[in-house]
């Protein structure tokens, strides 16, 4: 049963890069690598579990062997820079639907 | 005092420009001027920290600096590596003097060139974090710290090539850029979280030294390689790099070169340092050898028919990237046969890199020689200009050096790397080098096609009224220009005490691991 | 010896280059100057030949330069312009067939 | 890309929303804190405090509508962030004596320097050096910034839609 998060992760990143590659609009491929992020992010929290490990906070603590925190700290960046460059397509697609009055990949101005 | 920013110098290289940008909101109420002047004296102490970090590194010192611990050498206080670790040998301190060189002639150059009212303390913060995220790519020693900065320097350099968001090309370039280097860093990371999974560490140097090369291994290997050519524009991945370079601001686009030169630099640490002989080196070496052939070609033919002077330039850009690919992939190649890379190895590799240094220089100053024609006259279109060397003869001057330099002509400096790689390559594989040649004949071609549209012929009526750049821009382009020269003129001592460093500290794997372990 | 980069075959001196080139340039200079006591500014000597007529003074623009070039690889440019589509979904798919190109590449390669 | 003028967007949305937006801006904002000020001692910390507080700007935004959303300055929200990110480069700096980030506070016995007892404690608030001040100077900024991103783009489709 330990694979699960396993699976999830490859079929999120699967699923966010396919709508990437196959949707035309330009808020749908934004959504899919938003999606993707979150695959990673799950396989970084999924890589933090150790079986009889306790949880890295030190208020009320038992006195088990507690796990590394690296991962959380991993994920808790990546979820950081994961907004900030959500934020940042995001803006550009609204730029891009003032100036071209769509948000379809397809009607473009750069090309060869 | 020297004594002590030495040794603090790898992490105050990656926090001046950080803490400079983070100050831009509260200094830009002082007004523009107060801006740039903190900007470029902030760059100007990032480019000293540099030289005096580089200088003692070359002489064959390299630093190793453990953020937070209770002395900067302890890397390794319970017998592995915590911490955010940054290790600086030549090869880093080699990059990042071409990254803070070119950060600071850039932001001079942008001190006149860029005019938008009320977006100057943005345009300076984002170059300030570009040169942090850069900085911070190519000293650090961990894997997920690389991520963490690639994705700096992608949204920054996101952001500066959306700059003049009124044009709708730009958000598109922008746009496009975003999507597949926020992709390509997303798969760095997922090669991060599996080598965390396998080791539990995210130390380069540690990683190295337990790699097992199984199945997992490859396909972190893989997603690396892949997502690093990708950021540094290798065919058939480069689409977004003429949409990019061609739209951003053109000091900005000058930049952008340097920052595929860090993705350069992340996919050479990874090929050699991160998995080294244990690799299937002969098959990524070949990987990167038909890769650099690609991107050699079909950069440069897609660079002829082009008309926008910018992205006929950013064309170009992707087709050298080809003969650093082609230089370091063959090194990567004969890196497991000792006599091979003796004989012709390590001088493809000091070409790879040589004409990195190369690049960054003639290609930024093509790119401002771009932008001192769009200042003056407004226009990028190829068929609009005309007749210019009458009224701007010093960007026809710099521009002609820039245009020699990157065709390979004698003396200049593009000509030197140039014939590293041919010899060298030849020896490896006589083909190769005939298409190499062949892309540097298109180069010259395609550059006289833009010398004779844009500054020969009579003078056109509609630029009559223009006049020469003003100081700043030619000043910053003229260092570039005088080092150009220099550097053509001497090549030996640049690879002797420059490049041959860099070159001996990619190759040098075990110590790379020692620096930590 | 200073001034001489070695490059695997074999060496390149800037330095005798440009000796070189300077002498070459004595020499033309020097038969240049034989020949000026004939030349005179603002006479058909120095007008453009062109069958008899004024010449026009005309500027080639960027487009039709090279003009035989682009017809003699015609094929190769629009297989070119096809590639060079320029919409984003089509840059993610490019990224994803290199990873599953060198992936196959390497494992395939350690089963040889 | 002209649309119709939707004004019933400018004065907002009805009393109902305002007023319950109103009550809940007091229990956001003192979560907001306490996820910053507990950073060291429950999982949270500078960046999920800070980005419920920015919550807080997004209600108002919806609530109060476009023309109450042109009083809060730009300038003066982006100057907060830059104060946070100067604090939290500061707290790096301090440390540069030993090495950069390194955490000169923690066990000294002064502010935030308490010993911790070993073994199963109720959360000691004055411990872990200088990371409860970095906690809170990422609250600001991200707080400062995060709102700054909403309002920038609030007053950017509205302006669309004129």
């Amino acid at each position: 049963m330990i694979d699960l998060p396993f699976i999830a992760v490859i079929v999120l990143i699967m699923l966010g890069i396919s709508a990437a590659v196959l949707k035309r609009n330009m808020i749908k491929i934004v959504m899919g690598v938003s999606i993707s992020a979150s695959g990673i992010n799950l396989l970084l929290v999924a890589l933090g579990y150790r079986e009889g490990g306790v949880a890295p906070i030190f208020t009320n603590a038992p006195a088990a062997q507690m796990v590394l925190p690296t991962p959380q700290a991993l994920t808790l960046t990546s979820i950081v820079i994961d907004l900030a460059v959500t934020a940042m397509m995001l803006s550009f697609v609204i730029l891009m639907y003032k100036h071209y009055g769509s948000t379809d990949s397809r009607k473009r101005r750069l090309s060869g | 005092m020297m004594a002590f920013l030495l040794q603090h110098a790898p992490a105050l290289v990656i926090a001046l420009p950080l803490v400079a940008a983070f100050a831009m909101p509260m200094l830009s109420r002082l007004g523009a001027r107060a801006v740039k002047a903190w900007a470029l004296l902030a760059l100007l102490a990032t480019e000293s920290l540099v030289l005096l970090l580089g200088r003692d590194v070359m002489s064959g010192n390299p630093h190793v600096y453990a953020l937070g611990a209770t002395i900067p050498s302890l890397t390794t206080p319970a017998g592995y590596p915590i911490r955010i670790i940054i290790e600086v040998d030549a090869m880093s301190a080699f990059m990042a003097m071409i990254c803070a060189s070119i950060s600071m002639l850039v932001c001079m150059y942008s001190l006149q060139y860029v005019r938008k009212k009320g977006g100057q303390d943005k345009y300076y913060t984002l170059l300030l974090l570009m040169t942090a995220g850069m900085m911070g790519l190519v000293c650090t020693g961990d894997l997920f710290s690389m991520f963490v900065f690639l994705e700096l320097l992608s949204v920054s350099s996101g952001a500066l090539i959306a700059f003049h968001a009124r044009r709708g090309e730009s958000s598109e370039a922008a746009f496009k850029f975003m999507v597949v280097s926020s992709i390509g860093a997303l798969m760095v990371l997922l090669a991060a979280g599996i080598f965390y999974g396998q080791y539990n560490m995210l130390n380069l140097a540690a990683i190295g030294g337990m790699l097992r090369f199984g199945f997992l291994d490859k396909v972190a290997l893989v997603l690396l390689v892949a997502a690093f050519a990708m950021k540094c524009g290798a065919v058939p991945m480069h689409m977004w790099v003429s949409d990019a370079y061609g739209e951003a601001p053109a000091p900005v686009s000058a930049f952008l070169v340097v920052a595929s030169q860090a993705s350069l630099y992340a996919l050479f640490r990874v090929c050699f340092t991160l998995f080294g002989v244990a690799a299937a080196t002969e098959i990524m070496g070949w990987a990167l050898v038909v890769l650099g052939m690609l991107t050699m070609f079909i950069g440069v033919t897609m660079a002829i028919p082009q008309k926008d002077i910018k992205r006929l330039m950013s064309y170009h850009a992707v087709s050298q990237t080809g003969y650093m690919l082609l230089g370091v992939g063959v090194c990567l190649a004969v890196l497991g046969n000792a006599a091979a890379l003796g004989s012709f190895g390590i001088t493809a590799m000091q070409g790879g890199l040589f004409h990195v240094v190369n690049h960054a220089m003639y290609k930024g100053l093509l790119f401002l020689a771009a932008g001192a024609i769009i200042y003056r006259t407004g226009t990028r279109d190829l068929n609009k200009l005309g007749g210019l060397a009458h009224r701007m003869p010093l960007t026809a001057v710099f521009f002609l050096i820039g245009a020699f330099s990157i065709s390979g002509l004698p003396p200049f400096n593009g000509f030197a790397s140039k014939l590293m790689i041919y010899e060298s390559v030849f020896r490896f594989n006589p083909l190769l080098s005939v298409i190499a040649m062949l892309t540097s004949i298109l180069t010259l071609a395609s550059f006289m096609k833009v010398f004779h549209s844009a500054f020969l012929g009579p003078e056109l009526p509609e630029y009559r009224g223009v006049r020469e750049m003003p100081p700043a821009m030619w000043i910053s382009m003229g260092i570039l220009a005088v080092f150009i020269m220099l550097f053509g003129i001497f090549p030996d001592l640049v690879v002797q005490y420059l490049v041959g460093p860099a070159s001996q500290a990619l190759l040098d794997r075990i110590g790379y691991l020692g620096g930590v372990l | 010896m200073t001034g001489v980069l070695i490059t695997g075959a074999g060496f390149w001196s800037p330095l005798v280059w440009l000796a070189a080139f300077l002498i070459v340039l004595a020499i033309v200079l020097l038969i240049r100057s034989t020949g000026r006591k004939k030349f005179r500014h603002g006479t058909d000597q120095t007008a453009a030949f062109f069958s008899g007529n004024e010449a026009p003074k005309t500027h080639v623009k960027a487009g039709n330069i090279y003009w035989g070039f682009f017809v003699t690889t015609g094929r190769y440019y629009r297989w070119l312009r096809r590639m060079h589509t320029g919409i984003v979904n089509d840059y993610v798919y490019s990224f994803v067939l290199i990873m599953v190109i060198l992936l196959a590449a390497v494992t395939m390669g350690g089963l040889l | 890309m002209k649309r119709k003028t939707d004004k019933s967007m400018d004065d907002g949305m009805s009393i109902i929303v305002k007023v319950a937006a109103y009550v809940l801006a007091v229990p956001i904002t003192i979560l907001g804190l306490y996820i910053i000020l507990h950073g060291h001692l429950t999982p949270g910390g500078g960046f999920p405090g800070g980005a419920v507080i920015a919550t807080l700007t997004v209600l108002f935004l919806v609530a109060a509508g476009k023309e109450k959303a042109k009083a809060l300055k730009k300038d003066m929200i982006s100057f907060a962030g830059g104060v946070g990110l100067v604090m939290f480069a500061f707290f790096g700096f301090i440390g540069t004596g030993t090495t950069f980030f390194y955490n000169i506070l923690a066990n000294s016995g002064s502010l935030f320097g308490m010993r911790i007892p070993f073994g199963v404690n109720p959360g000691y608030m004055w411990t872990a050096g200088v990371i409860p001040p970095m906690n809170m100077a990422v609250g600001l900024e991200v707080a400062a910034s995060l709102s700054l991103i909403a309002l920038v783009m609030f007053l950017y489709t509205m302006e669309d839609e004129r």
